[in-house]
């Protein structure tokens, strides 16, 4: 899953919100020669993008709506990131969502990325409810896409938080299905298809697959600017490791990610700017630096 | 006698075991009574256009089950749901699917007491209206309820989809699980769904309600044939010449719309694709105005201080900023938009 | 727990009746098993242009379901079906839904030995095929084949219908009547139908199989979707420059295509609606051929002894008629057939 | 349902071939203000054009393909009545075979009109088999569109040769639904839509409608060239008759209704030519008269 390319030889960014960093790795995890359907626009989308300019050139790109294949016209306008023109633009299909719906219940639709406010151990989603159900907590904007994508997509890439409260034992309310309970033909038994589920979280920090008999989640590789610790303190349950036991390091992002990244997609720096710190490469290592009050990152 | 009879050796039982139910409420789906209401609409081609007013006033009634197609940001009926909130309707009941900041705002306004969710924004105000039991909400997603409308604009009671099973979501649904009549499997269907009114913002539309729409679409076309009654508001009204010169456009038959609203920048603040971009200063404010908890400042500004879509556009947009939005549409992508 | 949460009062019973069961023979519906060979299909834009000839030696296997959209007479893959015939391909199962000819022909050829019914035309030898059971038929409708098809275009294993139950042609199909697992009602259920190959003429195809068609169509949309191999005949090969453009004429994405075969007059001697007419008097040949059983004769006059389409076209139709059929074409009706 | 319209007033034609007179007459039970659809083209479909052009200019004419409400380019090449340029010309809609399905299975399509090789007192259609279904007899076309029109369009109009070896006291195979075994409820039991079935059957010698408790066959009127003896013989069962016993006699067609479907629908001459005789208004009576050979009919 973690695969050396391109990045390894391109010039690495020394400054970058940990954000950026997330949809680099998600980008560099993308299979070529497939097609993505993306719910909504966010990270999951831009790591797709990022991924067919520089490495997969053959991913075909699935809007949640139903548009196959565009060549869209980035920037978006805030909120616009689907049924509007630009990201539509130039693209091989426009379809409806019922039809675009049939294209992955028959299995044309191969890899789903999404992201998610909660997760358990078996890849489970919550963007439902945060507290109990109905009672307290905070409603969010429910599963959307991501439920269809989750259920019928043969692999899903989910993108969280690396935060304790989001790593959590079971999550408040399955918005959109991981491996359920974990056992062997839970998802079957639900109905949903055969030879489908979550395949990899990737976070600010790490990278995880699901192993695949427990169908838990496993830490494949961290970060380079945390440690293994850091890591773990951050999940209220310990994942799975590899049998060799062995968690890789992942590489910085690249300066042509980066300015992909700033320039075309998150152009009006959401996530420099909800960034606590960025992450800086000084005195030969990785620091976390306080961001200065109104500065961005330069686009490089 | 038979001749090429052959024995099927798939299901041996009479009967299919039902393995799980949810328990969310929800309309009986009867194919046969949403028929006898199909039986009644006027199948002549007569004139339907009106305001928004008069549409809402006649065709939209407290307790309705309300479906629009897309959303308050993207060719969805804007104007045709700030009407709905001017009017101050109540008890709706909201298909809130891949939709934004609808349910919130109709919430808000007092105007919806249960919603089916799909995808909605859900700020404190939609958290409090459930907390305190103001509004109760149904758990699918949005291709879930695409395929309940799916369903009904089959005319059918049920179809099945191969998702929602396993989420809590589902518990909290009219889903079922039955074991599969041909291959045993356990399969999740769900009931068809039959709303009262249909909201339809298009690019086109003739006087009768033909209707042409660019772009992809989400659930328009089931939506027509699965609700009731289909408020059609459309950004230019044609000639019914021009819908017979190209009738591979046609999307909507007249036949299904109740109304035709000629309404020029009805998706306002939102996009049409190909015709206006987003006004995309509202979108902050109306997304603001419900992650801070002041959706009634909101409406007092925008919908119940003007008396009609006219007044908010020309007092409250200004001619400058609707001609910016068109112009950034030009500037990126008409093509496409026309066929 | 809970809070919305309230029991509906439908279904008490937690097992649903199979009242009826059609004795009819087919393919097990399984999803499942046909995503297994979508996974295997190729994402990536290859261009996939050859010949009838390798297209079907390619894709078209003795013993394959194969379905095509339209006819004989209309926009229908005649060209292909030809080809199939020449290369003596056998035991096919046809999909006879909205179709003339082509079972007749396919049958006497020695290619077909069983059919589902929608609708072909029934002469004297496809009567004899059946009483010496040499074929055996299943029974649908036009519309019962389309939900069959539109069941597997949506990944489903079963779909209800509103017809076909009481009928005798009920017996003889998959269909079952089940108790509505929401109305109790009885309710038509009919296996989804998941083809070996689609064979599908369109107006316009680019290298890769992004394909257009204008006019109404049959089911050419759902037989792609849900179909293992799919095999686009066009009329002509436009640039992925001119798809993109204009996504919304996009019917079917190149990537549930396998061939793409050049085949001007693909549809000889049907209509291609607003390229050319169709060619009557061939039409009245090939009808009267099969009424008075004189299929193989035809078959050797325009299959047998041509080695190719394009030899059939230049010897036995001529460019006049060509010709004079794209002119009849013109007289009549283009508009429209470009959008 | 036999209605007085402007044909009474209008000229009447002296000389017709029976399949014409019995065109006209499904003519004038067009209701306007409704959704038509017709399976193939034939007499069901001029029926529902004359209407048009004549007596219900609000009607919707749906073609089996999805072509709603066309202006078609008359006349039409022979066979090409679907899914070709002429017939769908200057519609206000293309749809699909499942797009146009949906509207028929919602309510929106009001009548069929169909024709059908044989008949049983309950109006169920065979147009599979003749004989003994796969063991001997011959094999026809099949059901095509017209079960789904008998099952779901609220009224069916059915059309027949008037022959003693078509109205038979049950058809060799049900390939389209009537009211099946006549019982109340048969339909929904065998989950065919409430309230639908065939509502009229016109032959060339008469028309009969259906018994509402019974569902039998009624005879209603009967041809101005025939007798009601006639009419009864060639049927194998016996109609049921109006409570009153009035059976009523029909109009001739009208030289306009004649000249429309011979200029602009039956340009070939189909239906005067298999003709084996026409029918003639000669000294004060009408009178069927052996068809010269290779003679037609003129187009008035």
């Amino acid at each position: 899953m973690i695969k050396d390319g391109p990045w390894k030889e391109a010039p690495k960014a020394t400054t970058f919100a940990e954000r950026e960093f997330q949809v680099c790795i998600a980008a560099r995890l993308v299979e070529n020669g497939k097609t993505y359907w993306v719910a909504g626009g966010g990270g999951p989308m831009y790591s797709v993008l990022i991924a067919k300019k520089l490495y997969a050139p053959d991913v075909v790109y699935v809007a949640e709506d139903g548009v196959v294949g565009p060549e869209p016209m980035l920037p978006f306008d805030p909120v616009m990131t689907l049924a509007a023109a630009r990201p539509s633009y130039r693209a091989l299909m426009w379809s409806t969502m019922n039809g675009i719906g049939d294209q992955c219940a028959v299995g044309y639709l191969d890899y789903g990325v999404l992201n998610t406010l909660q997760l358990d151990p078996y890849g489970n989603l919550n963007s439902t409810w945060i507290g109990t159900y109905g009672v307290e907590g905070r409603r969010f904007n429910g599963p959307g896409g991501a439920d269809t994508i989750a259920a019928m997509c043969r692999r899903v890439v989910l993108m969280m938080d690396h935060q304790r409260r989001k790593f959590v034992p079971r999550v408040d309310f399955i918005s959109s299905p991981g491996y359920l309970d974990g056992s062997p033909g839970a998802r079957e038994r639900a109905g949903l298809p055969a030879n489908t589920g979550p395949w990899a979280l990737v976070t600010n920090w790490a990278v995880f697959d699901f192993e695949e008999q427990t169908h838990h989640l496993r830490l494949r590789a961290i970060a380079p600017f945390v440690t293994l610790e850091q890591v773990l303190a951050e999940m209220t349950f310990e994942p799975k490791f590899p049998p060799d036991g062995k968690v890789e390091t992942l590489d910085p992002p690249t300066e042509e990610e980066l300015r992909i990244l700033r320039t075309e997609m998150d152009v009006n720096g959401q996530f420099t700017d909800t960034a606590a710190h960025w992450v800086v490469w000084e005195d030969g290592r990785w620091s976390l630096v306080a961001k200065e009050q109104g500065k961005k990152l330069s686009p490089l | 006698m038979a001749d090429n009879l052959e024995r099927v050796p798939t299901v041996a039982e009479k009967t299919l075991r039902i393995l799980e139910e949810g328990q969310g409420e929800y309309s009986l789906p009867d194919p046969d009574v949403f028929r006898e209401w199909t039986a009644r609409k006027d199948r002549a081609m007569r004139p339907k256009l009106m305001t928004a007013q008069e549409a809402v006033a006649r065709f939209v009634a407290d307790g309705d089950y309300i479906v629009w197609e897309t959303n308050y940001f993207q060719r969805g009926p804007s104007a045709l749901i700030r009407e709905i909130i001017r009017q101050r309707k109540t008890r709706l009941w909201a298909g809130g699917k891949f939709t934004w900041v609808i349910v919130a705002l109709l919430v808000e306004a007092g105007c919806c007491d249960r919603a089916d969710m799909g995808f909605f924004v859900g700020g404190p105000g939609v958290t409090r209206a459930v907390v305190e039991k103001r509004l109760k909400v149904y758990e699918y997603s949005n291709l879930v309820m695409a395929a309940r409308l799916r369903a009904g604009a089959m005319g059918l009671s049920f179809i099945s989809v191969r998702s929602l099973g396993g989420t809590d979501g589902f518990k909290y649904s009219g889903a079922k699980i039955i074991e599969d009549p041909y291959t045993g499997k356990p399969t999740v269907i769900v009931p068809a769904l039959y709303p009262d009114v249909a909201l339809i913002h298009v690019h086109q539309a003739d006087q009768y309600g033909n209707a042409r729409i660019f772009g992809t679409t989400i659930t328009d076309v089931e939506s027509a044939l699965a609700s009731r009654k289909v408020i059609i508001s459309a950004e230019e009204i044609i000639n019914t010449e021009e819908i017979r010169h190209k009738p591979g456009l046609t999307k909507i038959p007249y036949y299904l719309v109740d109304a035709v609203v000629h309404q020029p920048f009805g998706a306002y603040p939102g996009e049409c694709p190909g015709m206006y971009a987003s006004d995309t200063e509202h979108v902050a404010e109306v997304l603001g105005a419900i992650y801070n908890d002041k959706v009634k400042e909101y409406l007092d500004k925008w919908v119940y201080s003007v008396a009609s879509e006219e007044q908010m556009l020309v007092e409250r947009v200004g001619l400058n900023k609707l001609k910016e939005m068109q112009r950034r549409a030009t500037m990126v992508a008409t093509e496409g938009y026309r066929s």
